[in-house]
């Protein structure tokens, strides 16, 4: 049987590439939007892992909020990006520079 | 419990097996002459022109946006749907709230004119 | 799980704005008149009516905790709510001929705010990490569609890119945190929590609060995790800069106070340091930076990092009085910050913005009257006395020298110093830079006399801060 | 070792279910053929074997002498890629499917989850197949019956939730045995909008006319699978047939009672076919509506683009969502002989 | 008559409310704006005449006590009235306010309105921090004050006007905020913000210390003492006339009033462990800062360097009273030290204004302050040389004038401390009047050679009443200061009962 810092340690695997790939991605705006739903799911796996060793449902039941946040919070993220590429003709993460100061 | 799943894990992977054993028999059994004409996309028999990775119309992605909401939506349905019977009255309320909302959303939408397609 | 039916008459500034939300909605769907209209009018109506209700429900007595513990409505509560409301009602006045001028004025904009409000309350009132998460959300979703209002905005769509990048990724950090909190306390109610910090020394339990103090640090955009605002700041329409400059400001404090007060605040030792830290950086990052801008959008950025910074003292002296310190800085702000914003606004035209620092010269020979409203703004920003802001400085600064961090609060004043430098650039500009031919400034009525007001509450809360510092004080517990 | 054997005792079963699901499947054209040759007064396949029986056989045959047509510009990963994508879910959706009481592979609690995950991942099969080929068609071809899959995924949620709510489980058998007794105690009368919702929808989401314009020949030729050929396109054909057949057997399962009989429980007609076994009802129930399919083929119009998406978010959207709230009253208020 | 009268908050709020009405009537109309500033400056002196007349001379405690809750959760008050020391300070404000408005009437064209309001506004903060006796109302009014002259200097001043008006804003700015949090430290200490319940705390030394250092750092930038005067010189070059008159006759002597409400009484053995580098200093600003006049070529700079270093005699007559007390052991000897310095500040205060004012006569005619660009003014404006030759003469401590009394009052009592005290002290009044004498000869006499002088036309009767008020008052403290000094020594000897409670 896995034990809890086992999950634990995945998920915190998880996050440092969702972070990595945050902080190390200069090119493509969409590697930022798909690290942030890395983070989010490593989030979800702290939290169903918790939730299984502490015999309390409610980690679950954030987990499902989380879900749904992300959905919101792509298509949020998509649609910038859209207006973004509409304005721009590029989502290279580089290139977002016009503000300077 | 998780032991009632092996069933399902050996089924996909069997299954992702079939898929892959008539294409490798494709592969193998077929012949395999390549040749520029032959590998050009199909555009009615004219040289292909331009990029294929043309823009498409915004209406599939508010499609695709549209659906994300709707199916986690869905996805809340499913665990209540299930309980309805014991939750009675203060559930259904609940989800009454829950689908109002998303009945006012849907009204906008429509209004908005999102899910016209002409 | 034992079953209790909810108090709902205790949510209800919650249950009005979500209810009106979807009216506003529908009824602006249906409203043929283009300039949304009828949605601004029953927007405000709702928000003010937002403000009663919360008073009524929350204001005074005992905190009362329902939903299963998930929702408190305190006094606390009512404040933080009727702040939050009340500024909106503001930034919203300003901007709505701002907006129009723009081709910007749609009716979405206005259920955006109402929704960014209904996650304000939500935090205001929350007393479980899902529901501050909810709230929190419910917020920033909205937040990061109003920085990309317009769409035809190149900077707009960045501003929109980068604080969509950096508030999902602090709501990431927060989540992470959160996660943990939860696995250390066994649940997600802030009162267990809040017993298991005082159980005593948890690593766990440390580590989820630092990934959720980084998270709240992000959200308030204290230095070093400050690199969004002044590019949002600047990219985003005034209007709805504005807005995220005021009301989120005082809802990233209800966050603060929620989560690491009432949840985390035995643990406040482990807590103070970071928060020393940010306080500090945010004070150093914010006046230094704001001393070299030229754009009076991004300066008000930076200036907003150092008043976070101000703020952040506050709490990190982790008494009562700073919390009340911090609440008093984060209303004042937001009056201030409204002002300055609303300045911008009102002294813009179609096709211009106002918002460089040159925009403003000779301001005091185009009107006099807005010359002497932004020498309060200013004046209060930078603490002197007879505004309000000084009050805000100065409950920070007692705060902290009863908590026995004089070296803090003398590193505070000097930066409050240098701070004052750029604020005056700002004056400098409005009095003694004369321009040629200077026009008259042209503002709508209602702008006028928001404006008017706006100064005025800067002035006589200087003079008679004593019923809103007491508001404050009183809402934890002090006398 | 008795891991092992349990794991061959599995593989055993799948197999069970797989052989006959790839015949049925291969007769499914066949019987399409036959049957939409019929309506339109023609004889259909008749060459091959006694009244073309072999048809099918040979029909693979041929493909799989046919080349593999890789593009140049295709992305060969994804592009082989999407066939299995496509093929897999439609296959793997079997495993909790009961042909009769406690005839299923994996008796799971989460069996309509699972389902629906798995038919949601078809497509992916689509769009990857549509962007891997590198071509407009296929691209176009791609979006449209993304869109629609989509599109029609909502309205059968829905219409799932409705069968949730009437069974008050996810799991199939427990589904079935919500809907024991005659045919009027199936949930297909009760949910009856919602049945009729998921049947269209079902028909939608594999691209069956009427709403085939993602592969619509006079349009946009093939669809997204345009440059498949050889192995490659019958994977994708048996896909689709595949699918017919689990949305047909779905149907069967949650509106029609499954394995029940017609009669069951009646006084008379009960015990007089009590000796046919479930499966056999499952079968016929199964087959009803793979002829509904043929059916339709044969007799309706192919539908524009505009009305297909209309039709599902405008109509059956807030159909579903309607009965939805009455379905809520039936059950808390114990309402007929379902609840 | 006045019986019963909040007379201390109207003193404030009159000419506060007042500039804030002549902001609103004199907006389009400046005739109508000078006269209404004229009747407010008029009605406030007025009234201070008569906080004058109402105020009883012999008693040290604060008189006209106004006390009301401000800020109940802390405590606060607004907590007003006036001893011996403050009293007087505050006539001098209602007396320069009232010149300025006058002397404004038609030099002043651009926002003649604006300009007027902000002398008024300032008028009444600056009482209020004479009469403030809580320490947060106090600080609330001392900063205040730097609204209305950052906007006077930067509005109306000279070419440089932005520079000096930062410099001044940043460097009282920060000598301030150090105040604050030595207040806000005192408060945990007192258990309340009156100025009074600070008295006799018994702090340890180290706290007096940190605590003395922060007063230092408000009130050494307002006096301004040595090392951190350079604003001053800046300011008031910018400065326009009236603004000028005020910097020097009152904001300086707030710094003074700081020494002696807050950092003698509230940090007395600080006072006393620190009194070298305070009378250091002091001697600096006197010898050095006199050098330093003594070469400038710009009428005002002149004149903000005597400034410095009369009040760095100010502050030198404050401190020496350790040193009197451990010389003689002469009790009366340090009070007269205290006494000298009072009157200093109050007689500079009318010679400073004075100055200012004749530079600004002549300003508005030649448009220069450069020394050189005058010389046989004499000989064009007779009426005008007297009363310059008069005041510079006050300046230099000439017997007879106001400014004798407060410096030979200090010099004698500083030989109790020491000779060389006193040697070095004295040395001012060589300075002051080499530097004072040497200007009025090129400027008021010599040959005309210059054809702006030429054209010069002597003054107005406006500038006449101006001047010749002055003059009056110069000469009466001069020849007769006893009533002023009868005023403050109740106050004073209460003050030093508490900074030296052995005696």
């Amino acid at each position: 049987m896995l034990a809890l810092s086992d999950y634990l340690a995945l998920s915190a695997l998880l996050f440092a590439i969702g972070m990595a790939g945050i902080f190390l991605n200069r090119k493509n705006a969409i590697v930022l939007l798909m690290s942030i739903e890395l983070i989010l799911l490593a989030v979800n796996f702290n939290f169903i892992a918790f939730s299984h060793f502490l015999g309390d449902i409610h980690g679950q039941v954030f987990v499902f909020f989380i879900l749904t946040v992300a959905a919101a919070e792509s298509a949020i993220g998509l649609a910038i990006l859209v207006v973004l590429f509409r304005n721009r003709d590029t989502i290279n993460v580089g290139d977002l520079d016009s503000m300077r100061g | 419990m998780v032991e009632s799943y092996l069933p399902i894990l050996v089924f996909i992977v069997l299954a992702m097996g079939i898929g892959i054993a008539p294409l490798a028999a494709g592969f193998i059994l077929a012949p395999h002459r390549p040749e520029h004409e032959k590998l050009t996309p199909y555009e009615c028999g004219f040289e292909a022109f331009e990029d294929s990775r043309m823009q498409f119309d915004v209406r599939y992605y508010l499609v695709a946006i549209l659906f994300i909401i709707f199916d986690l939506e869905i996805a809340f349905l499913f665990p209540w749907a299930i309980v309805l019977d014991e939750i009675g009255l203060f559930g259904f309320g609940a989800m009454a709230i829950f689908i109002g909302v998303l009945l006012v959303g849907f009204l906008y939408e429509w209004k908005k004119g999102a899910l016209e397609w002409e | 799980m034992p079953f209790e039916m909810p108090q709902f008459a205790l949510a209800a500034p919650e249950i009005w704005l979500g209810v009106m939300l979807c009216v506003v909605l529908i009824a602006d769907l249906f409203d043929r008149g283009g300039e949304s209209l009828l949605a601004f009018y029953l927007t405000q109506a709702t928000l003010v009516g937002a403000m009663a209700l919360a008073i009524h429900t929350h204001w005074g007595g005992d905190a009362v905790i329902t939903f299963n513990g998930m929702y408190i409505s305190d006094s606390l509560a009512a404040v933080l709510k009727v702040a939050i409301a009340g500024l909106t009602v503001i930034t919203l006045g300003y901007g709505r001929d701002y907006l129009r001028d723009r081709d910007l004025l749609k009716g979405e904009i206005y259920l955006l705010v109402l929704t960014a409000t209904l996650g304000m309350f939500v935090m205001a009132s929350a007393s479980s990490l899902l529901v501050l998460y909810m709230g929190l959300e419910l917020l920033s979703l909205s937040l990061y569609a109003m920085v990309a209002f317009d769409r035809d905005s190149r900077i707009g769509a960045e501003a929109a890119m980068k604080y969509f990048i950096l508030g999902a990724l602090s709501s990431g950090m927060l989540l992470y945190g959160m996660s943990m909190i939860y696995g250390a306390a066994g649940s997600l109610l802030i009162n267990d929590i809040a017993a298991a910090a005082l159980a005593g020394d948890n690593l766990l339990l440390a580590f989820g609060m630092t990934f959720a103090l980084v998270g709240i640090a992000f959200k308030f955009g204290a230095a070093p995790f400050h690199m969004w605002v002044p590019d949002v700041y600047q990219g985003a329409p005034t209007a709805v800069t504005a807005f995220l400059g005021t009301a989120p400001k005082v809802a990233a404090l209800a966050l603060f106070l929620r989560l690491m007060a009432d949840g985390l605040g035995d643990l406040h030792a482990q807590w103070q340091i970071m928060g020393i830290i940010l306080a500090a950086g945010s004070l150093v990052v914010g006046n230094l930076f704001a001393l070299v801008q030229t754009s009076f959008k991004r300066m008000l950025a930076y200036s907003t990092v150092s008043h976070i910074g101000f703020l952040f003292l506050g709490l990190v002296a982790g008494s009562d009085e700073g919390y009340a310190a911090a609440l008093f800085y984060a209303i004042s702000y937001g009056i201030m910050a409204a002002g300055a914003f609303g300045m911008i606004m009102l002294l813009s035209r179609r096709g211009f913005e106002a918002d460089m620092i040159d925009d403003l010269s000779g301001l005091n020979d185009r009107h006099g009257g807005y010359a002497l409203v932004m020498l309060l703004l200013m004046f209060s920003m930078t603490g002197i006395p007879g505004t309000v802001g000084f009050y805000a400085k100065w409950l920070v600064l007692s705060a902290l020298v009863e908590a026995g961090l004089i070296w803090l609060a003398v590193l505070a004043v000097v930066f409050a110093v240098i701070g004052a430098f750029y604020y005056l650039r700002v004056l400098k500009a409005v009095y003694f830079d004369r321009v040629d031919s200077p026009q008259p400034v042209e503002a709508t009525s209602g702008q006028q006399v928001l404006m008017w007001a706006n100064g005025g509450a800067v002035l006589l809360l200087g003079l008679f801060p004593d019923t809103l510092i007491a508001t404050c004080r009183a809402v934890f517990g002090l006398g | 070792m008795s891991g092992l054997i349990e794991l061959s005792w599995i593989m055993a079963k799948i197999v069970a279910l797989i052989i006959p699901l790839f015949l049925a499947v291969a007769y499914m054209t066949y019987a399409e053929r036959k049957i939409i040759s019929a309506m339109q007064l023609r004889r259909g396949p008749n060459r091959v074997g006694w009244h073309g029986l072999l048809q099918p056989i040979a029909d693979a045959l041929k493909l799989l002498m046919k080349e593999v047509v890789l593009p140049q510009n295709a992305n060969r990963f994804l592009f082989v890629l999407a066939p299995m994508l496509s093929i897999m879910p439609a296959l793997a959706a079997w495993a909790v499917l009961p042909l009769g009481d406690g005839l299923v592979i994996a008796d799971i609690n989460a069996g309509l989850l699972y389902v629906l995950a798995m038919t949601s991942m078809g497509v992916y099969g689509i769009i990857l197949a549509g962007w891997a080929s590198n071509s407009k068609y296929a691209l176009l071809g791609a979006l449209r019956a993304g869109a629609q899959v989509v599109s029609y995924e909502i309205a059968m949620g829905f219409a799932l939730v409705g069968v949730l709510m009437a069974a008050g489980s996810l799991n199939m058998g427990e589904i079935i045995r919500a809907q024991e007794g005659p045919i009027w105690n199936w949930f297909w009368l009760p949910l009856l909008p919602l049945f009729v919702v998921y049947w269209i929808s079902g028909v939608a989401e594999t691209n069956r006319l009427p709403f085939d314009v993602a592969e619509g020949e006079s349009e946009i030729v093939a669809g997204f699978h345009v440059e498949y050929s050889g192995m490659a396109f019958a994977i994708f054909f048996l896909a689709e047939y595949a699918n017919m057949i689990l949305i047909s057997g779905l149907a069967a399962i949650m509106f029609l009672g499954g394995w029940y009989s017609p009669f069951h429980g009646l006084p008379l007609l009960g015990p007089m076919f009590a000796w046919v076994p479930g499966i056999i009802w499952f079968v016929l129930k199964t087959c009803v509506f793979l002829f509904l399919y043929i059916w339709f083929r044969g007799t309706f119009p192919r539908y524009r683009y505009d009305q297909i998406m209309r039709l599902g978010w405008k109509v059956l959207i807030p159909v579903t969502v309607v009965w939805l709230v009455v379905v809520s009253g039936m059950i808390l208020t114990d309402f007929g002989p379902w609840f | 008559m006045l019986e019963g009268w909040p007379l201390l908050s109207l003193l404030v709020w009159l000419p506060v409310l007042g500039g804030i009405g002549v902001l609103v009537a004199g907006r389009d109309d400046a005739a109508r704006a000078r006269w209404f500033a004229l009747g407010i400056a008029a009605l406030v002196f007025a009234l201070a005449v008569g906080l004058w007349v109402a105020f009883e001379a012999g008693v040290a405690g604060m008189q006209f006590i106004e006390r009301a809750d401000w800020i109940s959760a802390f405590g606060i008050q607004y907590y007003l009235g006036v001893d011996g020391i403050s009293m007087p300070l505050v006539v001098l404000t209602a007396f320069a306010t009232l010149l300025v408005v006058v002397a404004a009437w038609e030099v002043v064209q651009y926002k003649p309105a604006q300009y007027l309001a902000a002398f008024l506004i300032m008028e009444g903060i600056m009482i209020g921090v004479f009469s403030a006796l809580d320490a947060i109302l106090f600080y609330v009014f001392f900063e205040a004050m730097l609204i209305p002259m950052f906007l006077i200097i930067g509005i109306w001043g000279g070419p440089n006007r932005i520079y000096a008006t930062l410099k001044f804003f940043l460097y009282t700015f920060l000598g301030s905020v150090m105040m604050l949090i030595a207040l806000i430290y005192l408060r945990t200490e007192a258990g309340s913000f009156a100025i009074q319940d600070f008295y006799g705390l018994q702090l340890p030394l180290a706290t007096q210390m940190v605590l003395f250092l922060a007063f230092l750092a408000a009130f050494a930038v307002k006096v301004p003492m040595f090392p951190v005067h350079t604003w001053l010189p800046d300011a008031h070059v910018e400065a326009p006339t009236g603004g000028s008159v005020i910097l020097a006759a009152i904001t300086l002597k707030i710094g003074g009033y700081g020494f002696l409400r807050f950092s003698l009484p509230i940090a007395p053995e600080a006072s006393m462990a620190l009194d070298w580098l305070l009378i250091g200093l002091s001697l600096i600003a006197v010898v050095y800062i006199g050098l330093v006049a003594m070469v400038q070529a710009d009428l005002k700079k002149l004149i903000a360097y005597s400034s410095i270093a009369h009040m760095g005699f100010v502050t030198l007559g404050f401190f020496l009273i350790f040193r009197i007390l451990a010389g003689s052991g002469s009790r009366d000897g340090a009070l007269l030290a205290l006494e000298g310095g009072m009157v200093q500040m109050i007689s500079h205060g009318f010679v400073s204004a004075a100055m200012f004012l004749c530079v600004g006569v002549l300003y508005d005619r030649m448009h220069t302050r450069r020394i050189a660009d005058y010389g046989g003014v004499a000989s064009k404006m007779p009426v005008f040389a007297g009363f310059f030759v008069l005041f510079a003469m006050a300046n230099a401590g000439l017997p007879g004038t106001s400014g004798f009394v407060g410096e030979f009052m200090i010099v004698l009592a500083s030989f109790q401390a020491g000779f060389w005290y006193a040697a070095i002290a004295a040395l001012t009044l060589i300075l002051g009047a080499a530097y004072s004498l040497w200007m009025i000869k090129r400027v008021v006499y010599g040959e005309v050679d210059n054809e702006h002088v030429d054209t010069l036309t002597d003054v107005t009767p406006r500038e006449r009443l101006l001047l010749g008020t002055l003059a009056v008052a110069i000469i009466a403290v001069g020849v007769y200061p006893a009533p002023l000094v009868e005023v403050m020594e109740p106050s004073l000897d209460a003050l030093f009962r508490i900074v030296v409670p052995t005696l």
